[in-house]
């Protein structure tokens, strides 16, 4: 076992939640990459707790890793710990989400949520024709990929004052949190037209409320992310639209880098943004679950 | 003689003074609230906290505690679904066994109950404190859970499954009617059974009971298997509202739970409480979730008011009879 | 002069104390008597700061004082020795003893060393030689008891109140307080002594007063009054209790031991009962008398099935050989123990009087089976309390809500109810009065003859010889005498429980 | 007399069988586990821990429970470092008040010390289930943390602030120094004061304290406070180790204290336990949790793992002393 140590590098895979399908499959991709390329790789959840996950940074340079592909839970709480990586020689790949730093990690692979809420914001408006009664259901209030998207979508939607925001509500990314929530919603706004929401799971959520409101057809439902369930969805005309950030590629874009690294190449890029694709009816076809076909 | 039963009867519906008050309050504030529809969608939304709190309120009731039922609603969600939508099948042997919708829940409710027994096993049998005990079960099913759907939600499990999450029956959702007989039976075992007395026993004085001849571990053990059982049908009810099973279904749901034990008057050190004042508290929490949505209150602001809402509920519900 | 004047106290459903006067004098025991559920540990509450809702007046030498907690009534020099124990298990005797009012330095720092020494003293007053640093749930009731004493010693105050400070502790250690009770009088201070046990009243006491039903019914010189007529004034009725006489058939044996042993639980080593052996017949009531940690619980414990991991020996119950692993069996086998310790062992402080003494026997009471069935419930609660004379405005009342005697009568319907073969009582009619006393020597000898087995541990001589056909001494675990009633007398007993190390 | 002190010995370090235990098994199967290095990261990591522990191990002494710490060291970190950045401002007249680091972690400590004294408050005088009271404060101080963080983060806090969390002092990382101190203070409380003295009374028995004329509102407050102190302490260890305020920090942290106070062999019904078994019983944890990361578990089984190793732990450690 510790002749193999020798030989074999080790990369280390930080993500934010294990509590979230689409960080599973990130995390999962990374792995499988990375051992497809010969490396032993190790999966840890910071469960959305950013000291939880400094403690993991502490424990992955005492156990000596060669590299870490990171998904941080926060811009700036996850700093301190990238440099603490780096210092101890260990270069780090963001994945996902970017960290406030343009020195600490080595590279960042990013799939840019702001600019995908923009476009779906942009998609919102239209298919309103610019007015109509929407809400919003948010992810966890403290988390900053939350806001990234909320704020990316108003920077569009509220040029237009005929497209209303009836509520505005939170589910913690939760599929059954923003069912619950959608329900109650229903009750004082049952004449909205559109749902924008933080996550796909939250989308689901949200469209089996209205399914079982009976009003599934009248109201048009936005999530973000491009999960099976959601790509399946909008198929089936139940989801309307949601924006698609490639997991897959991410993931292993950064092991590719990773391998580079560690191959001894250095001028690797710092930033490397990962588009994030608006998924309609239209286009559905040249999607699947969390990528391209 | 009266005197006494009329307290009783008051200790029995202890905070219902609070809930009143709390819809009071909500039907000034908006139109939207005392509808029977939105009426109809809180008691949907508590079934599943019913559920699970009236399991957790008989361990509360034997001194004990439970926080493994979020973790054991995902996971019996999880296999009832998986069960359904995959059965089982032996790779070595290539058999495969199928489910109907019918086995799938029966085999989810076992599970539940088959977790609850271990649970009390440990702590009966090694005397592992019921806060320790369960909280690792509480991480334990959950890995379990994350293990069996591969952190993926398990979905699309097809309309008659649905039907027992988002179906109704006479006018009322078939959660309201799954939450009403979980509560009843319960009820009735613990006012007109042999095991409801000896619950409150145990947990009144242990030591008394064990002199009188009590079988401690058994009614301790049948306590906690009730509790995951239907912690278990909570499970199922959740899967079926969303017609999906999520890996992270629960978390948290045994405060909640706890929450509505403890707000319905039940006390943590066992002995004292009944099945209705859970739910009473049950249906407090239910209320206030759906009222804070209603009046759109900030999704920052909405966690003071609600706070502050259960702590005044429940300090004027205990000035309501400070003789105590 | 402490003076209660119209003192009214009502409890939802029960009026406790209805306009009672009383006068305690310094330099004095006042006797204060009645039957369970008087008002006597109610009225000595309010005394105390203990209840603090009441009608009429506490004057206290010549000005009126209304105490609003206990810490109050300490101040004003007023100390009670609790009926029911009120010690903290898990503390040591000495950070019991000046539990609210230790010693600290000049730091606030606590001076252990100067209140382990002072406790010392105080134990050595009271005659307990144990640490000081043992921990309180190690102790017995009897030591918990003497600790209560202590406790209330140490505070020197000017009144003293004693709610039956003797009824856990054996004559030896009665004796002991009573001298001390004697010191108290000379420097002047005011008792009031509650007991059942009326002999002690006509050795300590100067003046009674007599409660009935919440009333004062009649006060006076102690010397003036007979045992029978202060029993009449507080039952209303003549209670007078015979020795028994007479002995059982020996014809054929309900429950025998032999080489029964038991190794002490905490250190392992010392045996608490050493190699005892007996045989209870059909329809025979053995008394066995000790003093305190002679071992009788521990014997009862044992042949209850409370101790299975620590004895050896073998029991029989109807010549077949048995081995009890926990009260569970022994119940089944028809043995039952009414325990030493009624608030801790026996009661369900926060049920109902009617599923107190329905706990046992629900099999009995089930409909189809498994539904309970309310109705036989109610009956058989009802039938207790009747011939029981529980004192309770409803069946429903908690058990909480008891005066202690009445508590101790629904641990005895409790297993009265199961109707035994074998029945073990330790210390059976603790803090109960004499009217039911003799009411529960009477069905204690009704059962026997109606062929059950009883077994009496008790630390009173009389009651022994009350209801005993034969009596066993015990002794730092053994059997030191065995003795037919007519051969019983008081001197032969003490003397047999007295251990002679020579 | 002997024997009763050793067991006494015996029962404080209860949990410490189990903890080298642990430690051998974990020794044997990685090099990795017993290297200096990764014996002063466990402390660190477990430091946090140790002092939320250490104020849970006190409340629980006295028969309560508080589960708003995890929220407490949300807020308390969050107005430590706000104060530190942005020091506070008053629109009305345009005052500025800056704050200096030691000003700010003196703020942040104080806000813990009052949110405890509210919380013993509403649980004397308004007779309020702990349960339920600091399960309303886990939810309004999280709301609170929210309002005053705007659910984003306060970061870049300075290095002599960061020095809290990450400097060392003698080859010791200072938050161990701080735990270190935290925990010998509460010892000393509680052996050689009244007031620890009176914690232990109030749990064992609250009539028998009662009739002892103790003022068990004061010594159940200070209790409280001193939680909520300590739990603030946490807060700003953490918010410096991240040289960030993280609004959802300390999510859940309650269980893990809770369950370190227990597997400390703490009793959850009051009057037993000691503070040196909680902090045993947090290194348990802090052990466990970085063991699992250096044996090369998955996520998914280490929850299972995890679980069912902390109930080992406790069972061994029951066998060690059945006699109960
Ligand atoms: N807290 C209470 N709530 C309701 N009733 C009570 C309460 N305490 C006492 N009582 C009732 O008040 C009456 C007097 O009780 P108390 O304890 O003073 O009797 P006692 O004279 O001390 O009897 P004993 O000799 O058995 O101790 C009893 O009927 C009892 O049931
Ligand atoms: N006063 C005492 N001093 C020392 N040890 C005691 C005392 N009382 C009880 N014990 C311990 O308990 C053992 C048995 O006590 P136990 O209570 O069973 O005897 P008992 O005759 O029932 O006394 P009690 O009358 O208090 O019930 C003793 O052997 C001793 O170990
Ligand atoms: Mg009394
Ligand atoms: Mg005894």
């Amino acid at each position: 076992h510790k002749a193999k140590d020798k030989d074999i590098k080790k990369i280390a895979i930080v993500v934010s939640t294990l509590n979230n399908p689409w960080f599973v499959f990130l995390g999962q991709q990374a792995a499988q990459k990375a051992r497809a390329m010969g490396y032993e790789a190790k999966l840890f959840d910071s469960q959305n707790n950013t000291s939880l996950e400094s403690n993991h940074f502490d424990n992955i340079i005492v156990d000596g890793y060669n590299a870490i592909l990171f998904n941080p839970t926060d811009a700036d709480g996850s700093v301190a710990s990238v440099k603490k990586a780096k210092s101890a020689g260990i270069p780090v790949f963001c994945m996902d989400r970017e960290i406030n730093s343009t020195t600490a990690a080595t590279s960042q692979i990013l799939s840019d949520s702001y600019s995908g809420a923009v476009d779906i914001g942009k998609y919102f408006v239209q298919q309103f024709e610019k007015k109509g009664n929407y809400v919003e259901i948010l992810g966890l209030v403290g988390d900053n990929n939350t806001w990234a998207r909320s704020k990316g979508f108003h920077s569009v939607v509220d040029n237009y004052p005929g497209m209303k925001m009836v509520a505005q509500q939170s589910a913690d990314f939760d599929r059954n949190k923003a069912m619950e929530v959608m329900e109650s919603i229903l009750q004082a706004h049952p004449d909205i037209d559109g749902v924008f929401c933080g996550n796909d799971a939250m989308a689901m959520g949200a469209y089996q409320a209205l399914v079982s409101a009976g009003i599934a057809d009248k109201v048009k439902v936005f999530g973000f992310d491009g999960s099976d369930d959601v790509i399946a969805a909008i198929k089936a005309g139940k989801v309307y639209a949601t924006g698609m950030q490639f997991p897959k590629i991410i993931a292993e874009t950064a092991v590719k880098f990773a391998d580079l690294y560690l191959k001894g190449k250095r001028d690797l890029p710092q930033k490397v943004p990962v588009a994030v694709e608006l998924v309609t009816n239209k286009n559905i076809d040249d999607y699947i679950g969390y990528g391209k076909k | 003689m009266k005197t006494v039963n009329y307290a009783g009867y008051v200790k029995r519906f202890q905070s219902l003074i609070a809930l009143l008050l709390l819809c009071i309050v909500l039907s000034l504030l908006t139109d939207k609230f005392l509808t029977t529809e939105n009426s109809l969608n809180i008691l949907r939304q508590t079934a599943v906290n019913i559920c699970i709190a009236t399991g957790m309120t008989v361990v509360v009731l034997t001194a004990g505690i439970d926080l493994s039922v979020g973790s054991i609603l995902a996971l019996c969600g999880a296999v009832a679904a998986g069960l359904l939508k995959n059965g089982i099948s032996l790779q070595a042997s290539d058999v495969f066994i199928g489910f109907t919708v019918f086995g799938a829940v029966v085999a989810g409710i076992i599970i539940g109950y088959l977790i609850g027994l271990f649970n009390g096993f440990v702590i009966t049998k090694f005397k592992v404190p019921p806060f320790v005990a369960t909280l690792a079960m509480l991480t334990i099913a959950r890995g379990l859970t994350m293990l069996y759907t591969h952190g993926q939600p398990i979905s699309n499990l097809g309309p008659s499954f649905d039907f027992i999450g988002t179906g109704s029956f006479w006018g009322l959702p078939v959660p309201v009617w799954i939450a009403a007989i979980v509560v009843l039976i319960t009820v009735f075992l613990m006012q007109k059974t042999k095991f409801g007395r000896y619950v409150y026993a145990i947990g009144g004085n242990e030591t008394a009971a064990k002199f009188s001849g009590i079988n401690i571990p058994k009614v301790k053990i049948l306590s906690y298997a009730l509790a995951g059982a239907f912690a278990a049908i909570a499970g199922i009810i959740v899967t079926s509202r969303l017609d999906s099973a999520q890996p992270n279904a629960g978390t948290s749901y045994e405060l909640d739970a706890i929450a509505a034990v403890v707000i319905g008057g039940t006390s943590l050190n066992g002995g004292r409480g009944t099945i209705w004042g859970t739910v009473i508290g049950a249906v407090i929490i239910g209320v206030l979730n759906n009222g804070l949505v209603l009046l759109n209150v900030s999704p920052f602001w909405q966690q003071v008011v609600k706070g502050s809402v259960i702590l005044l509920a429940v300090i004027i519900d205990k000035l309501g009879h400070s003789k105590d | 002069m402490l003076t209660a004047k119209n003192i009214t106290k009502r409890f939802s459903g029960v009026t406790a104390l209805n306009n009672v006067n009383l006068e305690l004098y310094p330099g004095i025991v006042t006797a204060v008597i009645g039957e369970n559920g008087a008002g006597k540990s109610t009225l000595m509450k309010i005394f105390s700061g203990v209840h603090t809702q009441y009608d009429g007046d506490i004057i206290l030498g010549d000005e009126k004082v209304q105490f609003n907690s206990t810490k109050d009534a300490e101040a004003a020099g007023i100390a009670i020795i609790h009926q029911e124990l009120n010690l903290v298990d898990h503390l040591s005797i000495t950070e019991n003893i000046f539990l609210g009012s230790e010693l600290v330095d000049q730091f606030g720092f606590l001076r252990k060393e100067e209140m382990r020494k002072q406790t010392k003293k105080l134990l050595q007053r009271v005659k307990l030689n144990i640490s000081p640093d043992t921990l309180i749930y190690k102790l017995k009731v009897g030591q918990q008891q003497l600790i209560e004493i202590a406790k209330a010693l140490h505070t020197n105050a000017e009144v003293f109140i004693m709610d039956e400070p003797t009824s856990a502790i054996t004559d030896k250690e009665v004796e002991n307080l009573f001298d001390i009770i004697g010191e108290l009088k000379s420097q002047g201070k005011t008792i009031a002594y509650i007991s059942h046990k009326l002999n002690e009243l006509f050795q300590i006491a100067d003046r009674y007063v007599v409660l009935r039903d919440g009333m004062t019914v009649g006060e006076g010189k102690m010397e003036e009054i007979s045992q029978d007529e202060l029993v009449e004034k507080m039952s209303g009725r003549k209670i007078r209790i015979e020795r028994s006489s007479g002995n059982a058939s020996l014809a054929d044996p309900m429950l025998q031991l032999s080489n029964i042993s038991l190794i002490n639980p905490d250190n392992r080593t010392g045996k608490l009962i050493d190699d005892v052996g007996f045989t209870l017949y059909k329809g025979e009531v053995i008394g066995i008398y000790g003093l305190m940690g002679a071992g009788r619980t521990e014997l009862m414990e044992t042949i209850f099935g409370l101790h299975p991991k620590f004895s050896s020996g073998q029991l029989a119950v109807d010549s077949k050989t048995v081995k009890f692993k926990s009260p569970a069996n022994a119940i089944e086998a028809g043995i039952m123990l009414i325990p030493e310790d009624r608030k801790l062992q026996g009661l369900f402080l926060d049920l109902a009087i009617r599923s107190n003494i329905s706990i046992t026997i629900l099999d009995s009471i089930l409909r189809w089976g498994f539904v309970l069935n309310s109705k036989k419930e109610a009956l058989v609660s009802r039938d207790y309390i009747k011939q029981l004379a529980i004192k309770t405005s409803t069946r429903e009342t908690l058990a909480r809500n008891l005066s202690g005697g009445n508590q101790q009568k629904v641990v005895l319907a409790k297993w009265l109810a199961k109707n035994p073969k074998v029945l073990l009582l330790d210390e059976p009619t603790r803090g109960i009065d004499v009217g039911a006393k003799s009411e529960i020597y009477r069905l204690i000898k009704e059962l026997a003859a109606k062929g059950v087995g009883v077994i009496v541990v008790s630390s009173e001589i009389p009651e022994i010889l009350a209801v005993a056909n034969r009596v066993l001494v015990m002794c730092e675990g053994k059997i030191s005498a065995n003795l037919p009633i007519q051969e019983a007398t008081e001197s032969d007993m003490l003397r047999f429980a007295i251990h002679h190390n020579h």
